[in-house]
């Protein structure tokens, strides 16, 4: 027998193999653009694209993003298409493609079509966090798309030299970020706001509603405001008090999202808060403000409305790129940023997408200058589509 | 010697005076459940209780219970009742009774009375030794009694009177502004009296003396025990009955109904919420990737933490000697236990993140729950091993075996129950913690059932260094925990992804309540049934 | 004087351990010390190469693997040895880098802090004497002062409810209650402890949150003293369970001799059990303190996130922020100086921590060399 | 020692049942298929009786069928091979196996003519009066002081602390007095007086046993049942309780267990074999038992054949 | 029984040294002064053999300047009151006091005339060659027969298992050998053949302890050290062993500590009697020592005066 180790299982005792212990580790130092390097060999790169940031873009971003891995046949006409009950809208203006949906978007730059439902040529994914983390995010090379509803020059701090030379800035549509106030709010009569009360509000100068001229209503304002480093935050700040540093003493509340604030509006009394269209409802319930004798009203087809670009906190929604070396030609975009953002960019996307979640569809003049951007990678003409 | 009075050996029979003592006792504990349902508005302060309104019926039971208590300690002291007192009810009793009076004496000078702070303090003293007084000095059967059922008496009064009733607001007048309102109020000041009337009752009850404290003791320590376990099942049971609906939506059950399993067998029951993920196209949304990350989460924190702490375990109980080193890997794996989870997260951000990726990731993700799992590990696996007796080490050595032999042949089979429990308790805490995956691995909120991470399919082999990649593991994924922090942090919004989003966030409390509550219920479970098998053979 | 005995001993303890190792060598084959070393070197070496972010850092690994599985088979007592000992090491290794990671980021910050009091500049004081934290407008600052007064209050009221409830509680298990009751509450409070604190932040955010609001008629949602509560109850089944064992550690000779000179069960518990026991029932609490101090979840979800400290001080209806919040609702956006800023969060709560768990198992050790030295 | 109190003169021990081989053919625990009964008549007042007494561990039978009068002011030995219930036997007698849980009793105990095991019995009262000592020193980690006083205070037949000090209801001197009395009593004064507010813990053994003896004094019991008390101790020690025990025979009833047969011998009165199985095989006279017993087994017993 | 094995003639016993009365003035401690020498000579071979042997567990000195040879194939009892230093010497002789951190051994202990106090001794070889039996049965909570195969697998005498099976080198037959050898050797293969693959925590006491007995033999010792191997035991569990003892003598030198004197006698060819401090007093023949022992302090002890 000599030196045999004894009774049978002894060689792979659990309590001492160190195997699992380190194999980890020797992955650390993976390359960090798994996605982007891998296109060797035949057709462009199909890995997950995923998109992070902005809770004022998700909503557009996560539709179309739910849009394209669900890769609908055309004839759904509920999402896709059309039949008998439904077309979806803009379907007619893209010339009725016999394709499914990402497959009809993603052929443009050159992937094969699945024409499988649920299964995209690349399926896509967005995180939901603010606009600061999405630039960040994309900048360092974390994921594909930044989504941002501030400018990076504001969010980060940047030059806008800096900017155009390292990002390529997709605005995919616009926010007329309204100030909103819960229901009792209104209730007691407050519909509409000076630029002066809201400041006054946030910078802590008024704490009671009843300091408002002609509001009888004894109830502290309960002050909502976004995460500091959220496009929201930012764009509020820089509109409307004045600086993207401007201080606001008279927050009592701070949420991360678009979708807690809205919340937390509905939930309590004497709230008021920043926020973006997507997120109003009968609790939530937008007011005018009145900026310089101007009244901007909650209301599309008013004379001045918060859905006009005039109105001072009117801001454009941003899907960032990184231009990267190992894109095509050096440019912004890989062939699959390239796809996912240009489905946005068409009647369909921008009925869809921006206008189904109450923001603002661009105009046809700002669609066929981001067009003429993301053409660069297609494989067909894109301005006739 | 004071007090003394012979007790018998066999007590007589059962008195009408414990009858009436208990009957009290009794009426204090419905008064509590009355508080505890006001308190969660339950029972409305404004509406009737059995004809009656609620603040009267309140009123009226406490000023009730006040007389009977104080009832008991007069008779007693004038020798109605056959008791067996101490001198004196004692300080613990003596505290007891000045805190409520404190805080009645000191409400009433500065608010009612309207004498401001100075003369609430005032007040506040004066009451309170006055209630301490009067408790300490008489014999216990009065000072148990009287300060108490004069505060039951007040209390009643005061509601009965209306003086505090629906609509009373107290402004506390802050710079950030807060009032306490009578719905707060009432229900609180009956919680209170009624658990000292069940006090003083209890104590009456047994016949005040040793034996009275006892019983006195005895009803709270009861009813904390009863409230814990009450707590614990009414917290489990809201969770469960709020997302029941949401976790059962679109089940079928019936054959092939479900997806297929290796292929070709298919599964009887279809439950979309723990198969699907979210998808346009679903019919019913789920959080499956969430599920399959928490698997795999769990999978590689066990795979790091359990061969490193059971490994440093079996060096610290058999090979090093017992000293400063032990001592101090003892303190740091006790550090190591207490540290705050998000502490970990931050470690793991600094330190994981930069060298997986500069991303976060699964992996990621992995070992900073395995750092968190692996104190636990070595704590429970040291106390196992330390308490297989050392007659074992003793009998292998005596047969001339070897140290490791000895280890690997009996120390760690003996040992197993206990590490097992302990790793599966360990899970268990891991498999819920939100704090740290936070920081080093959450990926998407409503992630599509496609993109469920799929680690064992991921593996592949790259000509460099290091030779194997796994981009499933570098990616970000979902887990339960970080799925329902997201769900509330994304509050109302998802209705274009999840029809019912409260159902759909309630569900997911529940599965995740599900995952972690059998972790523990297998670890309790192995558990007793290792106890049973060593007692048993 | 000391100082010498104390140098002596340290020399002793250090020649001991070398003459240990010493045996060591001279009772090992070369062949088995050779692998020995191979293992413990190319782990060493992985191990830097991992810190050093390096391409090669599977090299040494593999090396490592080979030279353990080679051990394994043929010096299977050594390997042994020598892995349960890195093993051990690397524990030790992880609360080293901790500590040297989470300070070393909040370096910055706490240079960028610097105050200047009697003409002597101390870094990082500013954080402490002043109270603004603003990470946009002018002047940036990152006072800790708002965060620590969150924490404390939050402590404070989660130790007012876990500590006498959860020592009750233990009492009752251990002393009071019949073996078919303890049977059944101690797993069940056990499975108190498993609830993963999300769950319990999400019904506090959605239940209790919109409640005390109401009731406290407060502004807005949010308010330290149900943080509180609900931490408290979270920290429960750890004072529970730590301070069950304490009770029941303590010898039922002691508990049978004041029984059988006729008292009182509860004269009994309140007389000698818990007085004996006092040592590891405060460690009980402690822990539960060291618990609520790192409470992450619940806290996050249910407080407003705006550092800034509750007026008056003692106003515990509005919840603000903890250090654990403020790390898990900004590390999100933050990056540079506000970064650094929450790992000076972090450092404070795990120095504070690891005190109170010191703390806590010095008390456990001075009770059981108390209770061992009778018998 | 025993002589000096013997008072009883008239003594008679029967013993019935077969006195089988100890060993039987194939188990290892030896069967009894009859019944035995032991009676013995002695002189004086029985103290406490235990009738038909049996107790149950869980499914295990650890005491059977025991009847047995324990006279008044003197000292009954129980002794036994290991396990055969002794100590069970002695925790009825003041219901100590109330906590245990897996215990259960049948039959009857009394105390004076008083059913202990009945409804209603006050179990700090029965606890009182039947005072234990315990195998190893038990003393509390208190003072020496507190030790002894503490019986008493918590019965309340003293005052003290801080509250009583407060409302000028101290009874310290009436507290040094029983301390002095109980400490005396128990032989441990002379050794301990000039250090009454040291620890308890920090006595020798023998001391602390001697302790508890005075702590269990102080309350006055009627009866004392000792579990060993010597058993942890050195000779020295030893010889010093057992003196002790003698003298407290004169006013106290106390019961003794022990394994040291020649203990028993120097200093019982009667004495009470129990065989394993929990059953009691012979009680009588101490020196009758020692001397002359009826059964087989009780004399391979005493001469060291087993046990 | 002893006498069966009974084969030395002349025997000799010295006891020197001056016998003090137990007790002194006022400690509780013994007090001894001189030192005492043992000195036995007993005819055949000295299988193991102690001299000038200290043992210190930290400062405490736990057994003094025992000097003591002890004779080949037979049985040697080692008696004395408790904590005396029985256990010590008895694991001073296969240096199972290596494995208590405290204990620090002086002077020299040989086997076979080959010194086991020396760097480079084969722990392993010598513990395999001086097995030991514990007071209370320890069998690993394993099947029956793995507890007897156990020693010779880890040995590497017997191959077994899967890996072994893979291989074709499985040696269950040789086991299943051994196994029965052992068991039979122990006495114990009869109660349990059947049910080799039960668990052996499911024996009972006196069952487990004859199992380690078996296991102990199982990697074929040559001397058996016994630390109080019956003490847990039930009194037919303990003729048992001792049968088995005097059985084992005629192969092995057997070593027994026992706090049964009645046990000593009946079982041993020769006894030692420590008293409390650590020291030898008295060695010789076991009749003589328990007839007409040399000292005083032994009579006494013998006679139940102490301990
Ligand atoms: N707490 C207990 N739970 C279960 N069984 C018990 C318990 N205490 C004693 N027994 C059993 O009851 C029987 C009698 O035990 P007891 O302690 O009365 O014996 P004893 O005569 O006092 O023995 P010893 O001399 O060892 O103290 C034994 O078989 C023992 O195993
Ligand atoms: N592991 C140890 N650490 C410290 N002291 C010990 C240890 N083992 C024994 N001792 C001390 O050494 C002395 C002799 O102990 P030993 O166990 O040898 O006595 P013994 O004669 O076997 O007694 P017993 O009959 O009780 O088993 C005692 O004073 C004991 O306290
Ligand atoms: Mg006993
Ligand atoms: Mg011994
Ligand atoms: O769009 P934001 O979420 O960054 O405000």
């Amino acid at each position: 027998g000599g030196q045999s180790g004894g009774d049978g299982g002894d060689g792979g005792d659990g309590g001492s193999d160190p195997t699992a212990t380190e194999a980890e580790s020797d992955m650390g130092d993976e390359p960090t653009e798994t996605e982007s390097s891998d296109d060797g060999g035949d057709g462009p790169n199909t890995s997950l694209l995923n998109a992070e940031g902005s809770s004022t873009v998700y909503p557009i971003s996560n539709t179309g993003s739910s849009y394209w891995n669900s890769n609908a046949p055309p004839s759904d006409g509920e999402y896709w298409g059309s039949n008998s009950e439904s077309t979806v809208p803009g379907w007619s203006q893209l010339g009725e493609p016999d394709m499914l949906l990402a497959d009809y978007f993603a052929q443009k730059f050159g992937f094969e079509p699945t024409e499988q439902r649920s299964s995209p040529p690349f399926p896509t994914t967005v995180g939901l966090s603010h606009s600061g983390t999405g630039c960040e995010a994309v900048t360092e090379g974390l994921v594909d798309i930044g989504n941002s509803s501030g400018p990076i020059t504001a969010e980060l701090d940047w030059s806008d030299e800096k900017a155009q030379n390292t990002v390529i800035d997709n605005v995919v549509g616009r926010d007329g970020q309204p100030v909103v106030v819960s229901s009792d709010v209104v209730d007691a009569g407050v519909t509409e706001l000076t630029g002066e009360e809201v400041r006054g509000i946030y910078q802590d100068e008024i704490t009671n509603w009843s300091e408002i001229d002609g509001i009888d209503y004894d109830q502290e304002i309960y002050a909502v405001g976004r995460a500091e480093g959220s496009g929201t935050d930012t764009s509020f700040r820089l509109n409307m008090l004045g600086g993207a540093d401007a201080a606001m003493p008279g927050v009592d509340t701070r949420f991360g999202q678009n979708q807690q604030v809205a919340q937390a509006v509905s939930q309590n009394e004497g709230a008021i808060a920043y926020m973006a269209l997507a997120f109003t409802s009968e609790t939530v319930v937008p007011v005018g403000i009145d900026f310089e004798g101007t009244l901007y009203e909650p209301d599309r087809d008013a004379e001045n409305t918060i859905f006009d670009s005039d109105y001072p906190l009117n801001r454009d929604l941003h899907m960032y790129t990184l231009i990267e070396d190992d894109n095509p030609n050096g440019g912004g975009y890989d062939a699959r940023e390239a796809a996912f953002i240009n489905m946005f960019l068409n009647d369909f996307g921008q009925t869809v997408f921006v206008e189904g979640n109450n923001y603002i569809p661009l105009p046809t003049s700002d669609l066929e200058t981001m067009k003429e951007k993301v053409s660069a990678l297609a494989t067909e003409d894109l301005i006739m589509p | 010697m004071a007090g003394t009075t012979q007790s018998q050996l066999v007590e007589g029979d059962t008195t009408a005076s414990e009858v009436a003592a208990g009957v009290t006792v009794g009426l204090s504990a419905i008064l509590f459940a009355l508080a505890v349902a006001a308190m969660f508005e339950r029972v409305s302060l404004t509406g009737t209780l059995a004809g009656v309104p609620t603040a009267t019926l309140l009123g009226g039971l406490l000023i009730a219970l006040g007389v009977a208590v104080i009832a008991f300690g007069v008779g007693s002291r004038l020798g109605y009742v056959e008791t067996d007192p101490d001198a004196s009810a004692g300080l613990v009793a003596s505290f007891g009774a000045a805190v409520p009076w404190l805080v009645i004496g000191g409400g009433v000078a500065s608010e009612t009375l309207g004498f401001g702070v100075a003369g609430g303090v005032a007040g506040a003293v004066v009451a309170g030794s006055a209630a301490f007084v009067a408790t300490a000095v008489p014999r216990e059967d009065v000072g148990s009694t009287v300060p108490l059922g004069a505060l039951l008496a007040l209390v009643g009064l005061v509601f009965l009177s209306g003086t505090i009733g629906p609509g009373w607001l107290w402004n506390l007048g802050w710079e950030q502004q807060a009032s306490i309102t009578a719905e707060f109020l009432v229900p609180v000041a009956t919680l209170v009296s009624a658990l000292y009337g069940g006090w003083a009752a209890a104590k009456a009850y047994g016949r005040f003396g040793a034996r009275g404290r006892h019983m006195g003791a005895y009803v709270l320590v009861y009813l904390n025990a009863l409230s814990i376990i009450g707590f614990l099942f009414i917290l489990i049971a809201f969770v469960v009955v709020q997302g029941l609906p949401g976790l059962l939506t679109g089940v079928q059950i019936g054959a092939g109904v479900g997806p297929q399993l290796f292929g070709s067998f298919e599964l009887p029951v279809y439950a979309p919420f723990v198969m699907n993920g979210v998808a346009l196209l679903n019919d019913f949304q789920g959080v499956l990737p969430a599920i399959v990350g928490t698997v795999w989460l769990v999978v590689g924190a066990v795979l790091f933490a359990v061969p490193l702490g059971v490994g440093a375990a079996i060096f610290l109980t058999e090979y090093a000697e017992r000293g400063r080193f032990t001592q101090a890997v003892e303190v740091a794996t006790n550090g190591l236990w207490s540290t705050p989870s998000i502490v970990f997260g931050l470690f793991g951000f600094a330190f994981l993140i930069p060298r997986f990726g500069n991303r976060k990731s699964l992996l990621a993700g992995m070992l900073t729950l395995g750092f968190m799992l692996l104190p636990l590990v070595l704590i429970t696996s040291r106390e196992a091993m330390l308490s297989v007796p050392d007659e074992y080490r003793d009998a292998s050595a005596a047969l001339g075996v070897s140290k490791w032999q000895t280890v690997r042949s009996v120390v760690l089979p003996a040992a197993l129950p206990g590490v097992v429990t302990g790793v599966i308790l360990g899970v268990g805490r891991i498999a819920g913690e939100t704090a740290p995956i936070l920081l080093t691995m959450a990926g998407g909120t409503f992630v599509p059932g496609a993109q469920t991470v799929d680690v064992i399919g991921g593996f592949e082999f790259t000509g460099s260094p290091p030779f194997v990649a796994n981009p499933e593991l570098l990616q970000a994924t979902s887990a339960l925990p970080y799925q329902l922090y997201a769900l509330i942090t994304a509050g109302v919004g998802l209705g274009s992804n999840v029809s019912d989003p409260t159902g759909f966030r309630w569900a997911t409390a529940l599965i995740l309540l599900i995952v972690v509550l059998s972790f523990y219920a297998i670890g309790i479970g192995a558990r007793y049934y290792f106890r049973r098998q060593l007692r048993h053979e | 004087m000391p100082s010498v005995t104390r140098t002596e001993r340290l020399n002793a303890a250090a020649g001991r351990q070398l003459q240990r190792v010493r045996d060591f060598v001279d009772d090992t084959e070369p062949a088995a010390l050779v692998v020995v070393g191979i293992i413990a070197l190319s782990l060493l070496t992985a191990f830097v190469g991992f810190l050093a972010v390096s391409n090669l850092t599977v090299l040494p690994f593999l090396v490592f693997v080979a030279a353990t599985g080679y051990g394994w088979v043929r010096h299977q007592e050594e390997t042994a040895l020598i892995l349960t000992l890195t093993m051990t090491v690397s524990t030790l290794l992880i609360l080293g880098l901790i500590i040297v990671f989470i300070f070393r980021e909040s370096v910055p910050v706490i240079q960028y802090e610097t105050a200047t009091v009697y003409g002597v500049e101390v870094p990082g004081l500013r954080m402490f004497i002043e109270t603004r934290w603003d990470a946009v407008a002018d002047p940036v600052r990152y006072s800790m002062a708002p965060m620590i007064h969150g924490t404390l209050l939050v402590t404070v009221i989660a130790t007012a409810v876990a500590g006498p409830l959860g020592v009750a509680a233990a009492l009752f298990l251990s002393e009071i209650a019949p073996a078919v009751v303890r049977e059944l509450v101690k797993p069940g409070v056990e499975i108190l402890a498993g609830i993963p604190s999300i769950v319990y932040g999400f019904i506090g955010f959605t239940i209790l949150s919109p409640w005390a609001s109401d009731q406290f008629q407060t502004t807005g949602q949010g308010s330290y003293l149900f943080v509180g509560i609900v931490v408290g109850l979270m920290a429960l089944p750890t004072v529970v369970s730590v301070a069950e064992d304490a009770l029941s550690s303590v010898p039922e000779s002691m508990k049978s001799g004041s029984l059988a000179v006729g008292t009182t069960d509860w004269q009994t518990m309140t007389s000698i059990t818990l007085p004996a026991a006092f040592s590891g029932v405060s460690a009980a609490v402690l822990l539960g303190v060291g618990r609520a101090i790192g409470e992450t979840m619940a806290a996050t979800v249910m407080l407003r996130g705006v550092p800034r400290l509750t007026e008056p001080l003692v106003n515990v209806f509005y919840g603000q922020e903890t250090l654990t919040s403020l790390i898990a609702r900004n590390y999100g956006e933050a990056d540079g100086l506000q970064m650094d800023a929450l790992f000076v969060a972090g450092v404070i709560l795990f120095i504070s921590v690891l005190v109170i768990s010191i703390g806590a198992q010095y008390i456990e050790w001075r009770m059981r060399s108390k209770l061992g030295g009778e018998a | 020692m025993s002589d000096s109190q013997q008072t009883r003169s008239q003594t008679e021990t029967r013993t019935t049942g077969s006195d089988q081989p100890l060993e039987t053919t194939s188990g290892e625990t030896v069967e009894e298929t009859k019944d035995e009964w032991v009676e013995y008549d002695f002189q004086g007042q029985a103290k406490m009786a235990a009738e038909d007494l049996d107790v149950y561990y869980g499914d295990d039978h650890a005491l059977k069928h025991v009847s047995m009068e324990i006279p008044e002011k003197s000292v009954t030995a129980l002794i036994g091979p290991s396990g055969c219930g002794k100590s069970t036997y002695l925790r009825c007698l003041n219901r100590m196996n109330d906590r245990i849980n897996a215990a259960r009793v049948d039959g009857s105990v009394r105390l004076d003519g008083k059913e202990i095991y009945q409804d209603g019995i006050n179990l700090v009262e029965l606890r009182k009066r039947v005072g234990m000592v315990f195998q190893s020193p038990n003393p509390f980690p208190k003072s020496i002081r507190d030790n002894i006083s503490y019986g008493p205070r918590k019965h309340g037949d003293i005052e003290t602390g801080l509250l009583a000090r407060l409302l000028g209801r101290d009874e310290s001197e009436a507290e040094r007095e029983l301390v002095e009395r109980s400490l005396k009593q128990a032989a441990l004064w002379d050794e301990v007086h000039d250090r009454l507010d040291d620890n308890a813990l920090g006595l020798s053994g023998g001391q602390q046993q001697r302790l508890c003896i005075a702590r269990c004094l102080s309350v006055d019991p009627e009866v004392i049942l000792m579990d060993e008390p010597a058993s942890a101790l050195d000779p020295i020690a030893t010889a010093k309780i057992e003196d002790l025990i003698s003298d407290l025979a004169e006013e106290y009833t106390v019961v003794i267990v022990t394994h040291n047969m020649q203990q028993a011998a120097r200093i019982s009165d009667q004495t009470a074999v129990f065989l394993t199985g929990g059953k009691l095989v012979e009680y009588g006279d101490t020196d009758q038992i020692f001397e002359d017993p009826r059964s087989q087994r009780v004399e391979d017993y005493i001469s060291g054949k087993f046990g």
